[in-house]
């Protein structure tokens, strides 16, 4: 697993290149380093490798969730603009080489064999997170935000470690590989209880990453605060690592004792549906929906790891592929409106901000327009498929009332997404052409098309997945 | 005999001509258009009547409907009835297109009033000459279409209008019905072929919902020939102009009814029940008719009960299996009715629209021609001998004396006020002095030739028509009778009857009696009727026809619209739609109520995560350990 | 003379396990009752130092280093946390010359 | 190929013009729906005279065993006919208004013509999932963007509401999909009818249920009828034209491909139940259409009417009620095509379609009465128009049925004469109104439109069989999978 060493150096590096380099040629730089990385993981492929005393598997599994968080990064840095007003009292090169850093923690999490590994890991993408939540440093509301993150996400840390420790204390190892053998050479009755406790305080420690109800607490406040281009990187990459690492934990490790925590993913799975949803009708910040929403989708995808079928791994690669290009894209829009509407309008964030865009900027409504359809589900679009595969999973379980109440809920989530389409296209504003950076307009139209071809041609990834 | 698709296909084309042209050809033109069709279609109908050798043959154009096993095809049948109403409908119907011209030629909608009357006769002729009883359906609804049109011709006025659409919709309550009896003859038979149905009844492959079958097509007959319950229609429908009174409201469409009976008497016979009901509903219409016209001061009013009447007749005769006798009135009134109406046609004409007869009296110097021939026909409804409607009335009566005489009686009592109520509008009309304004006065004039010839014909035959069917006792030898019998079912012989027999006798006082009566009070005693406001007691609710129109408004037209407007604005609108809103707005409540628990306190949210926490390890730990 | 691991053998593991479980517990009550955010901090400090005890305890009863390993980690992945956390700590004080957790709900619903 | 041209022609034109909005869009436009009316007619005709269906099968979700195959069958071949048939009139009847040459507007209906081919033509259960759904996509925005007062509000609840009633059937569908044999499930419909055929009589209640209420939302069927008066009334004229005339029939063509084939034993625990709600919507939308004041909303409910009594014959499962429900479907699509039409004409004149307002339009217009009184006389199935014929179909089977079901269906064609000649009489006759008093006569454009729309309703009553004899076959074959 070269990558991560690869990026980890870079990230050093572009520490000091701070010095020399402009933000642009920074960011160019990271993306270049970025696309490095992804090649490096992608050298992996096919072959079952341990790296740093077996304590590192890269399987193709792993791979896939790699590249998806390297590719959710890169569209971040790439959506990157300014970091605050300008570029001379903040400090880009901190920036990219927190998010790269972030980026190597992530992928130890989706490619951990051993639980430091995963505590590392986490720790790299969270500390890292902290930072970067907090990086407006005048801005109360980012000083709260991160605040919140860091001692609610000490404390998830807490709760993992201790139930690191009594799986510790029950089998004997840290290997997750063996730690399996052993649960499943070992009778039930012989097992010690405090198993099945480790086992679900971990569940708990990494639900809090993937910020699944009643641990969502700390997303919706974190998101808002959190300078919009880190809320992106957010709701993309640490979410995937955080699922990549909680299906890895639960479905790998644990599947066999499936019974012990699989009540719970399931009633967790239906209230985080409920709240994310629901919870997002009301808001009339678009940064807050889109918070919200992604908790929402946390609660579609532990539906499909509550089924625990074989093809869960590749619905999840597949939902969590859709969920990074529709949120990033919107997220890119909401930042371009957001902007724009600072000081003209005095909630910048809300839904009447993008009231009558599409009049002068048709090309940025369109692309909000897919990427929310995509988020509700709508077919054409790649996030319908994502919902139809964890539909169909969970069916495989005959689990008929999360589907049930899923449907009901995705009926809700159009209702939401869709104030943002009525706004762009039905009301009436005054917004003037805003001039978009080539890079961003690119990446812009990269990310709706590719939505578009997984909504018409979801095969075309699903036969890697 | 291809010629026989000319028959309809000939007034199709004037439609078609003169729908297609209006309003750019001249109205001179398109008189002489719509006319020429039905008079061609005659001489073809009078060509088929002629060299008819009394073989039922049938002439299929093609498949119509083919679904499944369901096969329907539009086929027509000729044979001894359809030929016989061909010549009616023709015959009548050409003498009506020509009285048509002089009548409407001040009309700017003429061209189109001639494309209408084409395409009544096309539909009609299709009724009489479809060989299944889907065929007929076409017709049937297509006629019903017609008069809908021609009734509303003059549509400025929305009473006119509203009695159009009256027309239409009490017609279309019938039609139900008689889709009914089709749907159930399909279900038997497989289809509607007459030939197949009758074939088959004689093979005896009897549906035993005979009963059903034949009073759902009753039910048909009911809207169409206006019986109790379904008869205020006809009346209304008089707003149209009076030819289209004379040739859709008197003469043809609403015999259709009849016809239809007569056509489908295998399976009335079937079932003696419906029959007897036809026959008492056909008696009560009659009465009812009678009654009513007693005291109309409309003159075509006053004709259109009378004719509701005369049908209720026809009904009885059917009641009682006299086909054929009802047939021969059906012909009868033809002539008669359509005689008496284009009558009143010219003399309001020459009232210049004026229809009230209180405004009218000593037409009979002014105009001659119409004082006589209305004479003719009114001597010959009131069925005194030996005018035409004598003969086929007088039969009609002979049966029901035979077949149960409280119906005769009544029957008889019907006739009698029909013989009163026509000579009071007759001596009303054409006696005594003018009661109109000045410029009434000045401007009466006798009717166009094109006119009174039509008059003179249907007089002729009013007279004669008797012929047709000139009993034994009378020395003739029953043509129409024996013409139609292969058709009919045996009926029994009526035997000898003379003329001082009660049998005979009664008819006779009752067509003159009345008319005595009549001459008495309205011509020697000259006694006008009151206006509307002095009527009074029994005489008003009679006027009134009873309220009968009022009584369906209050069971009928209001309550649907009240359900109506209830329906669509506390079902449709508070009910169901507040309950699809109703979850719009129940998310959105609980949406605000769920986000309370974002407070914003760490604190709280770390507090909640621990309960939440304990929670999940007590349920597991229950789960699996104890 | 006994091994120290030996010593710790002489209490049963069940021991351990309640003590550093009461430990964590203390340290979850710590992060719930107080407002003020660095004894907040140290409670959650308090929650990983019963973490490490446990681990301590568990590896020398297996006699199998890696939960020792394991620990060392956790010292510090917290060390970096505690820079980190003081020094949000400190550029919210900065801002609101306040470390009250309890103040700081501008962020809500 | 033939079938792929069919289906994606109309999604590249419209796509040219929503991207390049050239400015002759009308020319566009209607250029494409005359190629288009063109091909369809072509391989209709193919099949008529080769007697067997076509079809095109292409791999798509291969992972999930998902293809993308088109069938053109008997049954689908009409509802194909019916909207290449359809598709240039609605556009024609933009011409000469504010709407000819907005790229856009004709951009959205060409694109809604392919959704709504696709999901006619779609032989994988998913592939018709797909467009049923994402044809409500560019109706939406049409509505909502085009529509009139309170647009927004309405076509949202339009939206939603359809949408919510469509993930039902998505999930109906999943859970045949799941019981397929094989271990890579398969979607096609014969497989998934087989499929069902297997299932309990409880599991088939279920699912009935679940596609039934999808398909009754889309039609609609009461009680879920209350998005729709609000629909029709607030969009814009052709948007009406295409949900009316097409759109529904999605709905009901849903029942006959998948619920009927796939659910006998569904049907028969809960058909009646169906049967029963299709035939209170007949006489409840009748009744209510009796008393409306805005012409348009009038029609509304008198479409809700007769797709209930479509839906009546079709539950019948028999050949007659599939037939009559096709061929009313074609009928139908004619006629309030052309009446919506006639009613945007007078809108367009005298600004209003308040019945009150208007009246005595004939003497202003001849040929718009005339046309406007023979499509009337299509909708109340006067014989010898193409109304009479399905609904004697339809009637016939549902009484065949059961005899008091179909005596209350039958309510309607008096029902329908009642409000239908109120409308023509409140519109066409009367005395003209202040409003009506200086209305235009046609234009030669509106009556090329209008007059074709009239022939079709004639020749359709008398030619029945051109189209009974077209489907036949298919329809046979359905009827004996249902039994």
């Amino acid at each position: 697993m070269t990558a991560i060493i690869a990026l980890s150096l870079f990230g050093i590096s572009s520490l000091f290149l701070g010095f020399w380099f402009s933000r642009k040629v920074l960011q160019s730089l990271t993306l270049v380093f970025l696309l490095v990385g992804m090649a490096l993981t992608a050298a992996d492929w096919n072959q079952e490798l341990l790296w740093f005393g077996h304590m590192f598997r890269t399987t193709n599994t792993s791979i896939n969730f790699s590249l998806l968080i390297q590719l959710a990064a890169f569209l971040v840095v790439a959506f990157s603009r300014g970091f605050g007003n300008d570029d001379e009292h903040t400090h880009p090169a901190e920036y990219y080489a927190l998010m790269l850093f972030s980026v190597v923690g992530a992928i130890m999490m989706v490619s951990f064999d051993h639980m430091i590994m995963l505590f590392v890991g986490l720790e790299i993408l969270s500390v890292a997170m902290y930072v970067l939540t907090g990086s407006d440093k005048r801005s109360l509301r980012a000083n709260e935000a991160s605040l919140k993150y860091f001692l609610m996400g000490a404390f998830a840390t807490g709760i993992l470690l201790f139930g690191i420790t009594l799986v510790y204390g029950a089998t004997r190892s840290f290997y997750i590989s063996n730690i399996g053998t052993i649960i499943a050479s070992t009778a039930p009755e012989s097992t010690p209880n405090f198993l099945y406790i480790g086992v679900l305080l971990m569940t708990v420690g990494l639900l809090f990453k993937v910020s699944a109800a009643p641990f969502h607490f700390w997303t919706a406040d974190v998101y808002d605060g959190a300078p919009s281009i880190f809320t992106m990187f957010m709701s993309t990459v640490v979410k995937t690592a955080g699922f990549a690492a909680l299906y890895h934990i639960v479905g790998d490790v644990f599947g066999g004792i499936y019974s012990t925590w699989v009540m719970t993913i399931y009633f967790i799975s239906m209230l985080t549906l409920i709240v994310g949803n629901v919870t997002a009708v009301y808001q009339q910040s678009v940064k807050r929906m889109l918070a919200y929403s992604s908790i929402s989708h946390a609660g579609y995808m532990l539906m499909t790891v509550s089924a625990h079928q074989i093809s869960s791994t590749s619905t999840i690669l597949y939902y969590s592929l859709a969920y990074i290009l529709a949120t990033a894209t919107s997220f890119a829009v909401f930042i371009l409106v957001s902007d724009y509407q600072t000081g003209r309008k005095e909630k910048p964030e809300n839904f009447q901000s993008f009231e009558g865009l599409a009049k002068n900027n048709p090309g940025l409504a369109f692309c909000f327009t897919i990427s929310l359809l995509s988020l509700a589900g709508i077919p054409l679009t790649g996030g319908f498929w994502g919902k139809f595969f964890v539909f169909s999973d969970t069916f495989n379980r005959n689990m008929t009332y999360p589907i049930i109440l899923a449907i009901l809920m995705s009926a809700i989530g159009v209702y939401y997404y869709f104030k943002g389409i009525i706004a762009a296209y039905f009301k009436e504003g005054d917004i003037e052409k805003i001039e978009v950076p080539t890079l961003f307009k690119i990446t812009l139209w990269v990310t709706t098309l590719a939505t578009l071809v997984l909504g018409v041609y979801p095969s075309l990834v699903k036969s890697i997945f | 005999m291809s010629f026989i698709y000319l028959i309809p296909l000939l007034p199709l084309l004037g439609f078609a001509i003169n729908g297609l042209g209006f309003p750019r050809i001249s109205k001179s033109l398109a008189g002489i258009i719509g006319t020429i069709p039905p008079l061609v279609a005659f001489i073809l109908s009078m060509q088929l009547f002629l060299n008819f050798d009394g073989t039922t043959q049938i002439l299929t154009l093609s498949e119509w409907i083919k679904v499944g096993d369901l096969s329907i095809p539009l086929a027509f049948q000729i044979d001894a009835l359809s030929i016989m109403m061909l010549l009616v409908i023709t015959g009548v119907g050409t003498l009506i297109h020509l009285y048509s011209m002089g009548y409407m030629a001040h009309d700017k909608g003429l061209g189109k009033f001639f494309a209408f009357l084409n395409l009544f006769v096309f539909f009609m002729l299709i009724l009489v000459l479809g060989a299944n009883f889907t065929v007929l359906f076409i017709g049937w609804e297509g006629v019903g279409l017609c008069s809908y049109l021609l009734i509303g011709f003059w549509n400025q006025k929305n009473s006119y209008g509203d009695a159009a659409r009256k027309a239409f919709i009490m017609n279309r309550i019938g039609d139900l019905g008689f889709l009914a009896g089709i749907f159930l003859l399909i279900q038997h038979f497989g289809n509607t072929n007459y030939a197949d149905i009758f074939s088959a009844i004689q093979a005896g492959d009897v549906p035993d919902n005979v009963g059903l079958i034949a009073f759902c097509l009753f039910v048909g007959a009911m809207g169409k020939s206006a019986q109790i319950p379904l008869f205020t229609w006809l009346p209304d429908a008089m707003a149209g102009p009076t030819p289209v009174s004379a040739l859709i409201h008197a003469a043809t469409m609403v015999t259709a009814g009849i016809y239809m009976v007569i056509r489908a008497n295998v399976l009335f016979e079937l079932s003696p029940e419906v029959l007897h009901f036809v026959g008492w509903i056909g008696l009560a219409t009659a009465l009812l008719g009678a009654a009513i016209g007693l005291f109309q001061n409309d003159i075509k009013k006053v004709l259109a009960y009378s004719t509701v009447s005369q049908l209720g007749y026809m009904f009885m005769g059917l009641g009682a299996s006299a086909y054929s006798a009802s047939f021969f009135h059906v012909m009868t009134h033809a002539f008669f009715k359509a005689l008496l109406f284009l009558g009143a046609g010219s003399v309001i004409h020459a009232m210049s629209d004026e229809q009230d007869i209180r405004m009218m009296g000593g037409l009979k110097n002014k105009m001659p021609i119409t004082y006589v021939t209305f004479l003719l026909g009114t001597i010959a409804i009131a069925g005194i001998p030996p005018f035409a409607g004598f003969f086929s009335k007088d039969e009609i009566l002979a049966h029901l004396y035979h077949h149960d005489p409280w119906m005769w009686g009544l029957a008889i009592l019907g006739s009698a006020l029909t013989s009163f109520y026509m000579f009071r509008v007759f001596i009303l009309t054409f006696w005594g002095e003018f009661r109109g304004t000045e410029k009434q006065a000045h401007h009466l004039h006798e009717s166009p030739l094109s006119m009174t010839i039509p008059l003179m014909v249907l007089a002729v035959f009013s007279v004669g028509g008797g012929l047709i069917n000139l009993p034994h006792f009378a020395g003739g030898h029953e043509f129409l009778a024996t013409w139609l019998a292969p058709l009919l079912p045996e009926s029994e012989g009526l035997g000898e009857v003379s003329f001082l027999s009660l049998e005979m006798g009664a008819p006779l006082m009752a067509a003159f009696l009345p008319a005595f009566l009549a001459i008495y009070i309205f011509g020697v005693k000259k006694s006008v009727p009151s206006e509307d406001a002095a009527i009074s007691g029994i005489q008003k609710v009679v006027y009134h026809k009873f309220y009968i129109d009022e009584l369906y408004d209050v069971l009928f037209v209001k309550p649907i619209a009240l359900m109506s407007n209830f329906f669509a604005q506390v079902i449709d609108f508070l009910v169901i739609d507040l309950f699809v809103e109703g979850i719009g707005k129940g998310v959105q409540y609980a949406s605000t109520e769920i986000r309370k628990a974002q407070t914003g306190n760490v604190g709280y949210y770390v507090f909640l995560m621990v309960i939440s926490i304990s929670i999940i390890l007590f349920l597991g730990l229950k789960s699996w350990i104890l | 003379m006994q091994s120290i691991p030996e010593i710790i053998r002489t209490i049963p593991l069940t021991h351990y396990v309640i003590l550093s479980s009461a430990l964590f517990c203390i340290g979850i009550l710590g992060v719930l009752t107080r407002r003020n955010a660095i004894i907040v901090f140290m409670a959650i400090e308090l929650m990983l130092n019963a973490v490490n005890l446990l681990l301590a305890a568990f590896s020398s009863y297996y006699s199998d280093p890696s939960g020792q390993i394991f620990v060392f980690f956790i010292m510090a992945v917290a060390a970096a946390e505690v820079a980190v956390g003081l020094a949000i700590i400190v550029m919210i004080y900065r801002n609101i010359q306040s470390i009250d957790i309890g103040i700081l709900n501008k962020l809500k619903n | 190929m033939n079938l792929l041209f069919i289906l994606f022609f109309p999604l590249v034109v419209g796509l040219i013009l929503l991207i390049l909005k050239p400015a002759k869009a009308f020319i566009w436009s209607f250029a494409a729906s005359l190629i288009e009316l063109v091909a369809a007619g072509y391989v209709l005709s193919q099949m008529a005279e080769s007697a067997s269906p076509q079809s095109y099968l292409h791999d798509w979700i291969p992972e999930v065993g998902i293809s993308f195959s088109l069938l053109a069958d008997g049954i689908s071949g009409i509802l194909i006919g019916l909207c290449a048939l359809l598709v240039p009139f609605i556009i024609a009847t933009t011409a000469r208004t504010d709407k000819a040459n907005n790229a856009q507007y004709q951009g959205l209906i060409l694109t809604m013509q392919t959704a709504l081919m696709g999901a006619f033509l779609a032989k994988d259960a998913f592939l018709f999932y797909f467009f049923f759904e994402a044809s409500l996509l560019p109706i939406y925005f049409l509505a909502s963007i085009y529509g009139g007062e309170n647009r927004q509000a309405i076509s949202f609840k339009f939206f939603v509401y359809t949408l919510f009633g469509s993930l039902f059937l998505l999930i109906g569908l999943i859970y045949v999909y799941l019981r397929t044999p094989g271990q890579i499930h398969s979607a096609d419909m014969e497989v998934l009818y087989q499929t069902a055929h297997g299932l309990t009589a409880q599991h088939q209640g279920y699912l009935f249920l679940a596609f039934f209420i999808a398909f009754a939302i889309k039609m609609p069927i009461f009680p879920f009828h209350t998005w729709q008066p609000d629909t029709y009334t607030t969009s814009p004229t052709q948007g009406t034209m295409l949900l009316s005339g097409i759109m529904l029939k999605m709905g009901t063509y849903g029942v006959i491909r998948l619920v009927l084939p796939m659910f006998p034993l569904g049907m028969a625990t809960w058909g009646s139940t169906a049967m029963i709600l299709s035939i209170v919507g007949v006489i409840y939308g009748s009744i209510i259409a009796i008393q409306q004041k805005d012409a348009k909303r009038l029609l509304a409910y008198s479409s809700f009417a007769h797709v209930g009594l479509i839906s009546a014959g079709m539950l019948t499962q028999s050949v007659e009620g599939i037939q009559g429900a096709l061929y009313q479907m074609l009928s139908h699509g004619i006629n309030v095509v052309g009446l919506f039409f006639v009613i945007d004409l007078i809108e367009r004149r005298t600004k209003s379609r308040e019945l009150a307002q208007l009246g005595g339009i004939t003497q202003a217009s001849y040929v718009l009465s005339v046309c406007f009184v023979i499509l009337s006389l299509g909708s109340v199935a006067l014989p010898l128009t193409n109304g009479f014929i399905g609904e004697f179909l339809l009637l016939k089977s549902v009484f065949d049925h059961q005899m008091t079901l179909g005596i209350i269906a039958g309510i309607t064609i008096i029902l329908g004469a009642v409000y239908t000649l109120r409308l023509i009489q409140k519109s066409m006759f009367g005395n003209v109104s202040r409003i009506t008093k200086d209305f235009e006569d046609l234009s030669a454009a509106e009556k090329w439109v209008l007059i074709p729309l009239c022939a079709l309703v004639i020749l359709g009553g008398i030619f029945p069989n051109v189209v009974l004899n077209f489907s036949e076959a298919s329809v046979v074959q359905l009827a004996q999978l249902v039994k």
